[in-house]
C-alpha cells in the first residue's frame, strides 16, 4: 500500500527524521488558512500516489495566502497521470543548496534491505541511476543484526557527503532504516533529501510503501488507506475481498489464483481479443464471493463478454457454478458468459450448469477454447450495440 | 524417487485441527502420502481420524520421527510455526499459508538457510511427486506418474499446465509449487538443482510470472548448470506496469520484472518459451517425440 | 543496579505484565493514606534489595489502612539481613490459588539469554532447583533472531501449565522477554508468579537487574539508583567514580585494577591480615582520584593501615605519588600506609616518595613484602590503640 | 612465533585520534608492532606521526592489507567499531574498551563468530608476543622473550605475574588478556587452544578471578584436550558474595563462581594452583627446572 507525502511524512517525524512543517487542505481555503499558519513563502503539493507531479503542474510555489488560494483553486482537481487531485500538502518553503536521494527498499533477490544514497538527487534520480551508477552508493543489511552505524557512515564517505553533513545524513540514514523495519515498508524513499544555506539536512519528499500482509500490526498505517483514490470499482472489490484490476479490453475475466488469471489474459489477447480487467476470487471462494465478483466485473460498462476459467484446487467448481446461477437469478446480467470449470468437483460443476440451463450461459472444456469464445461473442455484442 | 517429498517422507501437519489443516492432511493422506502425526498447540492426545495429535513439533518428531512438516497456520503465526518446526529438527517444511508478512519472512529466510533445511512456501500449493506422496493442496489426480518435473510460482496456473501435459500423455516426477511471495524458501534455482540431481527426472518445465528477477537468475543458472532440457512459460505478458497482479510478489516497477524482459532473458539461456500453457505442453510433447493429436 | 520491587514492577506494567495496584510508601502515615485508596486488603511489603525480607518478617497482610499503619510502623527502619528498610510498598492482597516461577537471566556461559518456567515457584525455589530440578523448564534464546511463541509455548508444556493458563503465561513470557531486551536486564525474575482462584496469572513480585553500562541508554532506570540505601561509604567512592566495597578488617587496600586488587586481599589474608575494604582506581588515575580514594578509605574508623599496590601500566606511577603526597599534605592521615609501586613510570613515582619524605609512609618493592609490612603496623597499631 | 599477534601483525589502530588511540598506537609502534593505519571517520587523509588515518576500515584495509585491528573508541560506539572491523575483512580484533553494554555483545559475540573472526576482549589490556609485536595496553617491557604463555581475565595482575615470572628469569611466548567482562570474544578455552598448537610454547600459566564458570570450563577442557603443563590461578579467594568486584564480570552469585571452587576445578583437572603470583611463579620455576633464589 502506497502512502501519500504527508503521510510517509508523519510516519518520518516518529522516527525523528526532519521534515518541514505543513498542513493537509482540500479545500482552496483550507490551503488559504494552512499559509496563514505557516506564515511565509509555502509549496502547494499535489497528493497523488504516482511520481511526476511536478513536471505536471501539480508543485507550485506561493509567496503568501492568496496566491496559495489560487494554486490550490488549480491544482485541486487536476488529473495527473490518471490520478484526480483531492488533496494538497501545504508546507514551509524551503531555500536548497543541495539536493540528495536516499532510499531503502525490500530487496527479494538478496533477502536484504538495500540502502541507497545519492547526492545527486531531485527529480533526475533515474537518470543518474543509468548514466552515473557509481554516484548512487548501495549497501545490503544484515536484517537479523539490523543496520550498525558504520554502514551508515560508509554509505556517506562512499556516497562523497561532505565530512561536516555527514552527521546529520547517518543520523537520517539510521532513522529511516527504523522507519523502514518498524513500519514493515517494503520501500521508504526521501527524494529529495535537502540541504539548506545553513547546511541542515531535511526530507522535502516522501514516499511509503508498507506491506498490506502486516497491517493488522500497524492499525495506524491502516487507517491511512485512502478509500476515495481508488477507482470505485477496485474499491467495490477490495471491499468484496477480491482482487481486479481494471484494463482497457471488453472481455471481462474471472479465474482462481493469480497466475491463471494473468495467463488468461494472456490467452485473451493471444486470441485477438482484449480482457476488460484482472479478477482472482483466490483460494476456496463461495458462490457469494463468484456473486460478489460478478457484480464487480459488471459494474465495467465496457464489459461485453466474460469468461469464467477455474481450475479447483482448494477451490470447488460446484460451488462456483452455484455462484453463477445464483448471479443470473439476483443480477440483471445482459453479457454472455462463458465458462470453464476444470479441478475439483468438476463433474458436479458442470451438471449444475447444465440443469439450471441458463441463457447466455456457454460451457467450453479448455482454457483456449474458453477464451475463443469469449472474444467471440464480445465481438459479436460489440457489433450489436455499434449497429 | 522425485524430490522433496516421496515415499520416504514422514509428515505432521501443524495446524492440523483446523478447518483447512484437517481436510488437506487427510486429503495427502488418502493419496497414500505417510502422515505420522498433527500439531495443534493444547490439544496434544487427541487425534484426527487416526492422526496422533501433538502439543509442539518437537513431541510429535520424538514419538513419530516425522521429517517433514506442512504448515496450514494462519499468517500471523505462520512463522513461529516454521521456526518451531526448523528448531525440532525437521529438515523440509512445506509453508501454504498466504498473507505472510514479507520482513517475518526475511527473517525466517535467513535462519532457516542458516540450519540447513529446505523451505518451500509460504503462500504455496506444496509439492506432489505422483505415485509416493503430496504434501499441500495440489489436486494430485491431475498428474500421472512420469518424469518432467515442474516448478512453478503460481498454483492454479501449474495444475493448468499439469492438465494440458497429462492430455498428451506426459506425466511428472515431482510437481514443485514454490509460491508467489517476495521472499520464499526455495527459489526456482533451488528446485532446478535438484531436479538436475534427480535420477527420475528428464526435463523441466518452469512457469514464471511477473514481478522480481528469479526468473533470470534461473535462466542464467540454467545456462551454466543445467543438463537437463528446460522448458519455460511466463505469466502475465499483458500485465500492465505498477499494479500488483494478486500476488504480493507479482508487481511490475519501472522496467524490471516484466513478462516480455523474463521470456527473453529463458531465451537466451536457451530454454524454450511457450506463449501458453497449450504451447507449453505441445513443446515439451515434441521434445519427447510424443505425438500431438 | 538492582531495583527495587515496585521500580521493577514499574517496568513490568510498561511491558504489559500483569501486577497488583499499589503505592509507595516511606512513612506509617502515608502507607494509611495509600491502603485508604486502594480499598480492602492491602499487603504491606519492605522494599530492600535483598531476598528473604518475608522470611524476616518485612511482609505482612493488612485487613485496613489502621493496620497497614501498623505494619509499616513496624517494618520501616526494620533491619532485614543488613539493609535497613527505607520505603515500603502497599499493594492490594492477591487471593493465590498457585505460584510460579519464571526468570529471564543473562547466561555468560552459553552467550544467549536463558529463560527458566517452574509450577514450583515461591520461596522454595532455590529448595526445588536443587531437589526437582526436572521441574524447571529452561530454554536459550537466539538472541539475534529474539524469542519466538512456540518456545514460550514449549515452555508452559514442559513446566506442565494448564492448558486454560497458558495463553496467559505465553504472553507474559514474551513481554518478560521484551523487558529483559528493552531495558537490557541481566536478570528479570518474577517469583512468585501467581494465579488467582479466578485463573488471573499475575506478577506478584519482582527483581530486576540492569546493566550499569547501557543505562546511557535508559535515563528513566537510572534515574531509579537509590543513593540513600548505598553504604555511605560505597555512596562516597561512587561519587568520586572509583569502584569500592567495604569488607570487614584493618587493613585499608588501594590498588589498580579488579583483578590485582582482589589478589592483594588474597595475600594480605594469607599474610594472616585482613582487608578493610577493595578500591580499584580503575585504569589511569591521575593525583586527584588517588586523593579521593584515600578520603573515602580514611572514613572508614576501622581502618589501621594502608597499603597501596599499584602496577602501572595505563596508570603512571608518578601520578599515585603525588596523590599520596596530596592527601597527606590536605587529610589528616593519622595511620601508617605502606607503598609498592612498579611498571609505568615507578622510578619517579619512588623517587618524588623519597624526596617528599612523609612520616608514616614506608615503601616496599614486592607485593608480598608490602602485604607483610602493612599487616604488621596495623596490628601495631591495634594494639597501640588498645593499650 | 606465539599466538594472536606477532611479525605477522598488520595493525589497524580504529579510534587513533583520541588520546588514548593515539598514545597507544605509538606505544606499540615504538615496540616494533607494524602499525600501519588509523581510523577516525572525517579524518580521513591525515596522519598519526606517519600512521595514515583513513575515514573507515574498509579503505585502510584496501591501502595497507592491514589485517588486525586495535579498538579505542568510547564504550557506547565500540561493537560498531567491532562490525566495522570484521566486516571489511580483519580477521584478529582486539578491543580494550571498557564499559560496552554487555547485550551489545551479546549480539556482536554471535556475529562475529559467524563470521570466522577473532576478537579478543572488550575490557582486556591486549595481546603482546614478547620481542615481536605488542596490541593493546600492555606494559610490554615487563616481560621476555620466552616460552611460557600466559592467557588471563585481569590486565594489573597479568603484569604482576609477568613481573614475578621475569624477576626468575622466565620469559613468555604470549600474553593475552581476555578481560574481565560477562561476554568476551575469546575465553580460556580459546586462548589455550591456540597456546596448546603453538610450537613456541610449552607451558601455559592461566589466570582466572570470581564470577561466571568460565575457569571451571576451561580445566575441564584442559584435561581432555591439552598435553602441555598448565598452571593456575585464580584471584578473589577473599571475595564476599553478591558484591561485584570491578569488572562487570566479577561477582560471585549464591554458591556459584566462587574462587575456591574454580581452584579445586582446576586441581580436579591436574593443573597445578598456586595461592598468589609469587607462588605461580616459583611452580613455574620450580617445574622448568629453574633455580629459586
Amino acid at each position: 500500500m502506497d502512502l501519500y507525502e504527508h503521510q510517509g511524512k508523519e510516519l518520518f517525524a516518529r522516527y525523528g527524521i526532519p521534515v518541514s512543517e505543513g498542513r493537509v487542505a482540500t479545500t482552496p481555503e483550507e490551503a488559504r488558512t494552512a499559509a496563514e499558519e505557516l506564515g511565509g513563502q509555502v509549496v502547494v503539493k499535489a497528493q497523488v500516489l504516482i511520481g511526476g507531479r511536478g513536471k505536471a503542474g501539480g508543485i507550485k510555489l506561493a509567496s503568501g495566502p492568496d496566491e496559495a488560494f489560487e494554486h490550490a483553486s488549480n491544482i485541486l482537481g487536476m488529473d495527473i497521470r490518471g490520478h484526480e487531485v483531492g488533496r494538497l500538502w501545504i508546507e514551509k518553503a524551503s531555500d536548497i543548496k543541495a539536493e540528495y536521494y536516499l532510499s531503502v527498499t525490500f530487496d527479494r533477490a538478496a533477502k536484504q534491505p538495500l540502502i541507497m544514497l545519492s547526492t545527486m538527487g531531485g527529480v533526475d534520480i533515474e537518470q543518474v541511476a543509468e548514466e552515473h551508477p557509481d554516484r548512487i552508493a548501495r549497501r545490503h543489511v544484515d536484517p537479523l543484526l539490523g543496520i550498525q552505524p558504520y554502514e551508515a557512515r560508509q554509505l556517506c564517505f562512499a556516497a562523497g557527503v561532505p565530512v561536516e553533513l555527514s552527521g546529520q545524513v547517518v543520523k537520517i540514514i539510521l532513522q529511516l532504516y527504523a522507519a523502514f523495519r518498524g513500519e514493515e515498508a517494503m520501500l521508504t524513499e526521501i527524494n529529495p533529501l535537502i540541504v539548506t544555506p545553513d547546511d541542515v539536512v531535511r526530507a522535502l519528499d516522501a514516499k511509503f510503501t508498507v506491506d498490506e500482509s502486516a497491517l493488522f500490526r500497524h492499525p495506524d498505517v491502516a487507517a491511512m488507506r485512502d478509500v476515495g483514490a481508488a477507482d470505485p470499482q477496485e474499491q467495490m472489490a477490495r471491499e468484496r475481498g477480491v482482487t481486479y484490476v481494471k484494463l482497457d479490453g471488453n472481455v471481462g475475466i474471472l479465474g482462481n489464483g493469480a497466475g491463471l488469471v494473468m495467463s488468461t489474459l494472456d490467452v485473451v489477447e493471444q486470441c485477438g481479443g482484449s480482457a476488460a480487467n484482472f479478477l482472482d476470487v483466490g483460494g476456496g471462494a463461495k458462490a457469494e464471493e463468484i456473486v460478489a465478483s460478478l457484480e464487480v466485473i459488471l459494474a465495467d460498462p465496457k464489459v461485453d463478454s466474460i469468461l469464467f476459467n477455474i481450475f479447483g484446487g482448494i477451490t470447488r467448481c460446484d460451488e462456483v457454478a452455484r455462484g453463477i446461477i445464483a448471479a443470473l437469478t439476483t443480477l440483471d446480467v445482459t453479457v454472455p458468459m462463458v465458462v470453464r470449470l476444470d479441478g475439483t468437483a468438476a463433474a458436479e460443476g458442470l451438471a449444475l450448469l447444465e440443469q439450471a440451463d441458463l441463457d447466455g450461459v456457454t460451457v467450453s472444456s479448455t482454457m483456449l477454447g474458453a477464451a475463443e469464445l469469449a472474444i467471440e461473442k464480445a465481438g459479436r455484442a460489440t457489433a450489436a450495440s455499434v449497429s | 524417487m522425485g524430490i522433496i517429498v516421496g515415499s520416504q517422507t514422514r509428515l505432521v501437519v501443524q495446524g492440523i485441527t483446523g478447518r483447512e489443516g484437517s481436510f488437506h492432511a487427510l486429503n495427502n493422506r488418502r493419496y497414500g502420502t505417510n502422515v505420522v502425526a498433527g500439531v495443534t498447540p493444547g490439544k496434544g492426545g487427541q487425534d484426527v481420524e487416526g492422526i496422533p495429535v501433538f502439543d509442539t513439533v518437537s513431541q510429535a518428531v520424538v514419538a513419530t520421527q516425522a521429517n517433514t512438516s506442512l504448515v496450514f497456520v494462519p499468517p500471523r503465526f505462520a512463522v513461529d510455526a516454521i521456526y518451531e518446526a526448523v528448531d525440532a529438527g525437521i529438515q523440509t517444511v512445506i509453508c501454504v499459508t498466504e498473507g505472510i508478512p514479507a520482513h517475518d519472512m526475511l527473517l525466517a529466510w535467513h535462519w532457516v538457510r542458516e540450519r540447513g533445511a529446505v523451505l518451500v512456501g509460504p503462500n504455496c500449493p506444496g509439492v506432489c511427486t505422483p505415485g509416493q506422496a503430496n504434501v499441500g493442496i495440489i489436486p494430485a489426480d491431475i498428474f500421472a506418474e512420469g518424469s518432467v518435473g515442474v516448478v512453478s510460482r503460481s498454483g492454479t496456473l501449474t495444475y493448468q499446465l499439469g492438465k494440458e501435459l497429462a492430455d498428451m500423455g506426459i506425466g511428472n516426477s515431482s510437481i514443485v509449487g514454490i509460491g508467489g511471495d517476495p521472499i520464499v524458501g526455495s527459489n526456482f534455482i533451488d528446485v532446478l538443482a535438484r531436479f538436475e540431481e534427480d535420477p527420475d527426472t528428464d526435463m523441466v518445465v518452469m512457469v514464471g510470472e511477473i514481478g522480481g528477477a528469479e526468473e533470470e537468475k534461473a535462466a542464467a543458472w540454467v545456462a551454466d548448470n543445467m543438463n537437463k532440457p528446460v522448458i519455460g512459460y511466463v505469466a502475465g505478458l499483458t500485465a500492465p506496469p505498477g499494479k500488483q497482479m494478486g500476488h504480493a510478489g507479482a508487481i511490475i516497477s519501472g522496467s524490471s520484472g516484466t513478462a516480455a524482459s523474463k521470456v527473453e532473458a529463458l531465451r537466451e539461456a536457451g530454454i524454450e518459451v511457450g506463449k501458453n500453457p497449450t504451447e507449453v505442453a505441445r513443446i515439451v510433447a515434441e521434445q519427447r517425440g510424443v505425438t500431438v493429436g
